[in-house]
C-alpha cells in the first residue's frame, strides 16, 4: 500500500444542465478512511457517482487507485465496493447466495466466491440469518449485508454512503467498529454519512463538501487546538474561575465548562493547580478540540 | 508487496487469487439470467410457471418419439401428428411467447424496482454489458426451448427410419439449417419487444399483461382490419399482427403450405415482408433498452 | 365546524387525482358511449327500452359500485397505508366528526362521479328524444347508491387493503345471486334502493316498464330514502366506534 | 418521591402499563412519568420503544395499567390532542399536499385560530423556506421530516412526541432542530424524543427512559443511571508526563482500583468518577505531573446504553 494518493481530483465540475452539482473540485486524498461530510445538495452523492464511473464530469478530472475515474472505469470498479444509501438488496434469495452473486459479479471463480462470502458474511455478524431470504429483514441485517456486499471481493477502496442509516445503538456500535477495522484488512474507506460524531469516530481524513465546492481537505487529527484548555469543573466553577484569572489566564465559561488559555504561562499546569488549590474537581479535561461540527458550521455559514 | 509487516485483523483474510473482472461479471450476470428464469436458487412458487412451460414444449416430441419406438411399424414422416420438424414450431412458437412474456419482466423488472442496478454500478459492467448479457440468458432460453425437441425428434427419425440410423441422420441434414434459421426468427420475434416492455413498464404482472395483450390484441385488430377492405389501406393493418409474422416467415422457410388465418397472405404480403417487420422491431427495442438503461447505471 | 370541512376537502382532493379523474370520466361515459352506438345498430327498439337496458345492466349493477368502491375504499386505506392516520386522529375533534367528514369526502367525489355518468346518459337519451323528465331521477337515484355502496366500502377500506377485492366479491356475488334467491334482503341492496329511487321520481310509465328489465320488489322513493339515511348513519357510527375504541397502528 | 422514574409535576404518565400482541409481550409494567423539559426514550430495536409512544399518544390502547396525558386517557377525551403534537416516525405526510398545504391543514385541525399566522411561523422555525410551496411527494427525506416537525408544532402544543425526528437530516439541519427541541424544553413544554443517535439525545435531553425487552431498564440523569451502576468500575484515560510517578501515587488513593500504563497514557478504574476528578489533580500537583487530558472512558450515554442492553 504506497502512500500515493487514493482519490485525487483536478478542477472536476460537472453541472445538470443549469444546476451546477460540482465546480471546481480538487483534492488528493492519502490512503486509510475518509470521511465525505457535507450539507444535503452540497455534491456528495454527485462526487461518488463519478469516482464510480456512472456520471461523467463536464470539465475536469479524477482518478481513483491511478486510475482515471471516466476512461479506466472498468479498471476501477473492479478494484472497489460501493455500499448504497438506498436499498439495493434483491428480496427472493437469501443473503447468503446474494453474496455469492455479488463475489461472482466482481470477477470471482465460483469457489473463492463461495468461500469469501461465508467468511464476510461471518465477518459483518450474519450467523444463522444469512441462510433466509433478504425479505424478512431487519434494517440492521440489511445493512450488514449491503457492506457484505462491498468488501466480500476484497477491494483496495470501499465507498460507504451513510452506512448506519435506520440502526440501533447496538448495531450502529458494531457497524462503525467494522468500518474501523477495515484500515487493517487493508481496505481504504471513504464514508459519507450526516452524523459528524460517526465521521469522527472512524475517519483519520475529511473532506467536506459545499454547495459544489471544496471546503475543507485534511487531517482530522490537528482540529484540537494545543494550547487552550477546556475543562469541566465539578464543584464551585466560579472560584476556579476567578483563581485562573488571578493567575493571568484568559477565561471563557459557559457554566461548569471553561476555556482557558493563557500567552505565558502553561494552561494545563494552571488548570491543575487551580484545581488542586480550591479543592474542586473536573469530569473531563483536555485541549480544546474544535469538533467536525464546529468547522463544518463555520465553513458553510460564511 | 513492500516490506512493510502488515498484521491483518484475525477474522479476514486478503484474496490473491485470480480475478475474472468484466469477463468474469458477465459470465455471473448470464447464468444468473438463466437461474432467475427458471426460478433456481428462488423460492418454488417461482420455479412452478416456467417449468411447466419447459414441459409443455419438450413432453409433445418426447411422447410422439417414444410412441414411434414402441409401434415401430408407425413411418415418421407420414403420421406424426405434428408432421415434421417445420410444423413442431408451431408447438414451440406458442410456448415460447408465454415463457417470454414472463422471462422478460423477471429478468429487469426487479433489479430496477429493487434498486440492486447500483450495485451492478459498482461492479465493472458498463450498462451495454448489463443489458448485453440480460438479452444473451434471454435468447439462450428460447433457442434452448425450441431447439431440443427438435434434435430430439432429428435423432427419434433418424432411428426410426427404414434405411438406417445414420444414413438418415445424414440424408435429413439439410432439414439443420431451415431449424436453426426458424429458431433465430422467433427468438428476434418475441424477446427483443419483451425487454422493451420490461424496459417501461414498473410491475412484472403489468409487463406480462402488456407483452400478451400487444401480441394478440395486435393479432386480432390486424385481422379484422384486414377484413374491413372498404377502408383504403387497411392491408397494412396487417404489419400489427405480430405474433403471425414467426410462423409466417416458418412456413415459407419450410415451405408448408400457408394457412388460410395467416393475416399477412391475406393482406397479399411477401414472407420476406414479416421477416422485415421482425427485424426492424427487434432493432428498434434493443436501441431504445440499451439508450435507456445508459441512463439508468 | 372548520376541521370538519378541511378533512372533507382534503379527503376529495386526495380522492380525486388528476389520473383518477381521467380514468373514472370516461368510464362515467361508458353507458351513454353505448347508449349511441345502439341507436345505430337497434335503430327500431325504443329509446326507452334503450335507456332502461343501460340503467339496469351497466349502471347502477356495474358502474356505480365499482367507482364507488374505489374511491371509498381509499378515504380510509389510504390514511392507514401513508401513516397520515395518527396525523388525522390525534386531533381535538370528536371521532364522529372525523368520521363523518370522511365519510362526506368520499360521498361527494363517488356520488359526483356517478351522478355525472347519469347526467350524460339521460342527456343523450333527452337528446334523442325529446324528453328531459329523466335526468333528475336518475341523477338522485345514482346518489342514492353511491351513498349506500360508501356506507359499506369506507369502513371496509379501513379494515383491510384487500378492499377492492372484497368489494367486488360483494358486487357480483350478493347483489346478484344472494339478493335474487333471498328477496327479504333486497332492502338492503344498494342496487334495489338507487333503483327505487330513480324509479320514484321518474314518470309512472317509466316505472311500469322498469318492471321487465328487473325492476321488481322496488320500494317507494320515500323508503328509498330512508333506508339510504339510515344505512349511512350506521356506517358513519360503525367508524366512530373503531376510531374510539380500535388500536389504530 | 424520588423515584427517578417519576417527576414532580407530570402532564404524561404511564401507571403499570402494559400491552401485549398475542403472546408476544411489547411493553410490561412500566410506570413512568414526563414532565417540563427534554426526555430522551431510548431502547433497541425491537424493545417496545415504538409501543410505547403510540401508548403515550394514545393511539393504541394498554392491555393492562393507564396512561394519562393531561389528566385523561385522550381516546375518551380528545380535547386534549390540542395541547400534543406528534412527529411520528414513519411517511405520515400526504403526498398530494404542498408543505404549506399540509401545515395549514394540521393547524386547521388542532383548532388553531389564526391558521395563516401559526403556519407562517411554523414554517419558519424549520427553516423550510422556498420549498414550502413544493409537493410533498417530491421531497427529501430530510425536508420531508421537517414539514412534519412543523405540522407538529403549528398547534404550539404543550406536549411534543418525536419519533426519530433527526431522521434523513444533514449536519446544519441537525443541529438546528436539536436547538428548536432544547429551547421548546427550556419552555417548560414536554418535549419526548426517541432517538437512535445517542450523543445526540445526550445534548438534547437532560434525563432519559432506558427500555429494553419491554421492561424499564433504567431512568434519570445520565450521569446518576451510570453511577447507579456500582457493579461496573469508571474507566478513565489520563494523559501526563511522568506518568510512571503518577500511575504508583494514584495506586495508594483507596478509590482507585487499578491502573495501566501506556507510554504516556493512563488508564484508571475507580468506583467513584468525582472523587478522582478531586484527587488527580491535587496528586498531580504532589508529583508535579503535567497532565494534560482526563477523560472518562464509558460515563457516555452510549457506555451507559452498552450497559444496559448487556446486563
Amino acid at each position: 500500500m504506497s502512500e500515493a494518493p487514493i482519490l485525487t481530483a483536478r478542477d472536476l465540475g460537472l453541472a445538470y444542465g443549469s444546476i451546477v452539482a460540482l465546480h471546481g473540485v480538487e483534492f488528493d486524498l492519502p490512503p486509510g478512511r475518509i470521511g465525505l461530510v457535507g450539507a444535503n445538495g452540497a455534491g456528495k452523492t454527485t462526487l461518488i457517482k463519478i469516482l464510480l464511473g456512472i456520471l461523467k464530469p463536464t470539465i475536469g478530472s479524477a482518478t481513483v487507485l491511478g486510475f482515471d475515474a471516466t476512461t479506466d472505469m472498468l479498471d476501477v470498479r473492479s478494484r472497489i465496493g460501493y455500499l448504497p444509501e438506498s436499498d439495493c438488496l434483491p428480496l427472493d434469495i437469501t443473503a447468503a447466495n446474494f453474496v455469492v452473486y455479488a463475489a461472482g459479479l466482481a470477477g470471482l471463480p465460483a469457489n473463492a466466491a463461495r468461500q469469501r462470502a461465508s467468511d464476510v458474511l461471518t465477518l459483518v455478524g450474519l450467523e444463522e440469518e444469512r441462510f433466509r431470504p433478504i425479505e424478512g429483514f431487519s434494517t440492521g441485517m440489511k445493512q450488514r449485508t449491503k457492506l457484505a456486499q462491498a468488501i466480500v471481493h476484497d477491494p483496495e477502496l470501499v465507498f460507504l454512503d451513510e452506512p448506519t442509516a435506520g440502526l440501533d445503538p447496538e448495531g450502529r456500535e458494531e457497524m462503525l467498529e467494522l468500518i474501523s477495522r477495515l484500515g487493517g484488512f487493508g481496505i481504504n474507506v471513504l464514508v459519507s454519512s450526516h452524523v459528524l460524531g460517526d465521521i469522527e469516530r472512524t475517519c483519520d481524513w475529511v473532506l467536506m463538501l459545499d454547495g459544489g465546492r471544496v471546503l475543507r481537505s485534511g487531517p482530522l487529527s490537528h482540529l484540537v487546538d494545543a494550547d487552550v484548555v477546556a475543562v469541566e469543573v465539578i464543584g464551585d466553577a466560579d472560584r476556579v474561575a476567578q483563581h485562573l484569572i488571578a493567575a493571568g489566564a484568559a477565561v471563557d465559561a459557559t457554566g461548569p465548562r471553561l476555556l482557558v488559555s493563557t500567552t505565558t504561562d502553561d494552561p494545563f499546569r494552571l488548570v491543575r493547580d487551580a484545581l488542586a488549590e480550591t479543592g474542586a474537581g473536573m469530569r473531563s479535561m483536555g485541549p480544546k478540540a474544535t469538533t467536525l461540527e464546529d468547522v463544518f458550521l463555520e465553513g458553510s455559514e460564511s | 508487496m513492500t516490506d512493510k509487516g502488515v498484521v491483518y485483523d484475525l477474522g479476514y483474510v486478503p484474496y490473491e487469487g485470480e480475478r475474472g473482472a468484466r469477463r468474469g461479471a458477465i459470465a455471473t450476470t448470464y447464468r444468473d439470467g438463466i437461474y432467475r428464469v427458471f426460478g433456481i436458487r428462488r423460492r418454488a412458487r417461482k420455479k412452478v410457471l416456467p417449468w411447466s412451460l419447459v414441459v409443455l414444449a419438450i413432453l409433445p416430441a418426447t411422447v410422439f418419439v417414444g410412441f414411434a419406438f414402441l409401434l415401430s411399424t408407425f413411418s415418421p414422416e407420414a403420421d406424426s401428428p405434428f408432421g415434421g420438424h417445420g410444423e413442431y414450431f408451431s408447438i414451440t412458437g406458442g410456448v415460447v411467447l408465454l415463457f417470454v412474456a414472463l422471462a422478460g419482466p423477471e429478468l429487469l423488472i426487479p433489479d430496477r424496482r429493487e434498486g440492486v442496478l447500483a450495485i451492478y454500478s459498482s461492479r465493472p459492467l458498463t450498462p451495454d454489458d448489463y443489458i448485453g448479457t440480460r438479452a444473451a440468458s434471454l435468447l439462450t432460453v428460447v433457442a434452448g426451448f425450441m431447439l431440443i425437441p427438435q434434435v430430439l425428434m432429428y435423432i427419434g427419425f433418424a432411428a426410426l427410419s427404414s434405411d438406417g440410423f445414420f444414413s438418415a441422420l445424414v440424408d435429413n441434414v439439410d432439414e439443420i439449417p431451415k431449424i436453426l434459421a426458424t429458431t433465430a426468427v422467433y427468438a428476434l420475434a418475441t424477446a427483443p419487444l419483451a425487454l422493451l416492455i420490461s424496459t417501461i413498464a414498473s410491475r412484472k404482472a403489468a409487463a406480462t399483461g402488456i407483452f400478451l395483450g400487444v401480441l394478440f390484441v395486435g393479432t386480432g385488430l390486424a385481422a379484422a382490419l384486414v377484413e374491413a377492405t372498404s377502408v383504403p389501406g387497411s392491408r397494412y393493418a396487417a404489419l400489427l399482427s405480430i405474433s403471425d409474422h414467426p410462423d409466417y416467415v416458418r412456413d415459407w422457410i419450410f415451405d408448408l403450405s400457408v394457412s388460410s388465418d395467416r393475416v399477412m397472405a391475406n393482406a397479399g404480403f411477401d414472407p420476406w415482408v414479416s421477416l422485415a417487420v421482425i427485424s426492424v422491431t427487434a432493432v428498434a427495442s434493443s436501441i431504445f433498452v440499451a439508450w435507456r438503461y445508459r441512463r439508468l447505471m | 365546524m372548520r376541521a370538519a370541512w378541511a378533512i372533507t376537502t382534503t379527503t376529495v382532493k386526495q380522492l380525486l387525482g388528476v389520473r383518477r379523474m381521467i380514468v373514472f370520466g370516461i368510464a362515467e361515459l361508458a353507458p351513454a358511449g353505448v347508449f349511441l352506438l345502439m341507436t345505430q345498430t337497434l335503430a327500431e327498439e325504443a329509446a326507452l327500452d334503450r335507456l332502461l337496458g343501460m340503467v339496469a345492466a351497466l349502471y347502477f349493477p356495474l358502474l356505480v359500485p365499482i367507482v364507488t368502491l374505489i374511491v371509498a375504499a381509499s378515504a380510509l386505506g389510504d390514511e392507514r397505508r401513508d401513516g397520515t392516520l395518527s396525523f388525522l386522529v390525534l386531533r381535538p375533534i370528536p371521532r364522529s366528526v372525523i368520521a363523518l367528514s370522511k365519510f362526506g369526502g368520499a360521498v361527494i367525489v363517488a356520488a359526483g362521479l356517478n351522478i355525472f355518468g347519469a347526467v350524460a346518459l339521460t342527456v343523450a337519451y333527452g337528446i334523442e328524444t325529446g324528453s328531459w323528465s329523466l335526468v333528475v331521477p336518475l341523477a338522485v337515484g345514482g346518489a342514492f347508491a353511491s351513498i349506500v355502496y360508501a356506507s359499506l366500502f369506507v369502513p371496509l377500506g379501513f379494515f383491510t387493503d384487500r378492499a377492492v377485492l372484497i368489494g367486488l366479491a360483494f358486487v357480483f356475488i350478493f347483489e346478484n345471486a344472494v339478493v335474487s334467491a333471498l328477496s327479504g334482503l333486497s332492502s338492503l341492496s344498494p342496487w334495489r334502493i338507487g333503483v327505487s329511487g330513480f324509479s320514484g321520481l321518474a314518470p309512472n310509465e317509466v316505472a311500469v316498464e322498469l318492471a321487465d328489465f328487473g325492476g321488481t320488489g322496488l320500494s317507494s322513493f320515500g323508503t328509498a330514502l330512508f333506508r339510504t339515511v339510515l344505512i349511512a348513519a350506521i356506517s358513519i357510527g360503525a367508524t366512530t366506534m373503531v376510531l374510539r375504541r380500535r388500536d389504530l397502528t | 418521591m424520588n423515584d427517578p422514574a417519576l417527576v414532580e409535576s407530570p402532564t404524561v404518565e404511564l401507571d403499570d402499563a402494559s400491552k401485549w400482541f398475542g403472546q408476544k409481550v411489547a411493553v410490561s409494567n412500566v410506570t413512568c412519568s414526563f414532565g417540563p423539559g427534554v426526555t430522551g426514550l431510548l431502547g433497541p430495536n425491537g424493545a417496545g420503544k415504538t409501543t410505547m409512544l403510540r401508548m403515550l399518544t394514545g393511539l393504541i390502547r394498554p392491555s393492562q395499567g393507564s396512561v394519562r396525558v393531561l389528566g385523561v386517557w385522550p381516546r375518551t377525551s380528545p380535547s386534549v390532542y390540542a395541547d400534543v403534537g406528534l412527529v411520528p416516525e414513519e411517511a405520515a405526510v400526504y403526498p398530494s399536499l404542498t408543505a404549506r398545504e399540509f401545515v395549514r391543514y394540521a393547524a386547521t385541525l388542532a383548532g388553531v385560530t389564526d391558521v395563516d399566522e401559526a403556519t407562517a411561523r411554523a414554517i419558519d422555525t424549520v427553516a423550510l423556506g422556498e420549498p414550502a410551496d413544493r409537493k410533498l411527494s417530491g421531497y427529501s427525506k430530510g425536508m420531508r421530516q421537517r414539514a412534519k416537525v412543523a405540522a407538529a408544532l403549528v398547534s404550539d402544543p404543550q406536549i411534543l412526541l418525536l419519533d426519530e425526528p433527526l431522521n434523513g437530516t444533514d449536519p446544519v439541519q441537525r443541529l438546528h432542530l436539536i436547538n428548536l427541541f432544547q429551547r421548546l424544553g427550556t419552555e417548560g413544554r414536554t418535549v419526548i424524543v426517541s432517538s437512535h443517535i445517542l450523543d445526540e439525545v445526550d445534548r438534547m435531553s437532560d434525563r432519559v427512559i432506558a427500555i429494553v425487552d419491554g421492561r424499564l431498564a433504567a431512568a434519570g440523569d445520565v450521569a446518576a443511571i451510570r453511577e447507579a451502576m456500582t457493579d461496573i468500575p469508571y474507566r478513565v484515560r489520563i494523559e501526563a508526563d511522568s506518568e510512571r510517578v503518577l500511575a504508583a501515587r494514584l495506586l495508594e488513593e483507596a478509590l482507585v482500583h487499578g491502573v495501566s500504563v501506556d507510554d504516556g497514557i493512563l488508564h484508571v478504574e475507580t468506583g467513584d468518577l468525582a472523587a478522582l476528578g478531586r484527587r488527580v489533580p491535587a496528586v498531580a500537583r504532589e508529583v508535579d505531573a503535567r497532565v494534560t487530558s482526563f477523560q472518562p472512558e464509558d460515563a457516555s450515554l452510549e457506555s451507559v446504553f452498552r450497559y444496559l442492553v448487556r446486563r
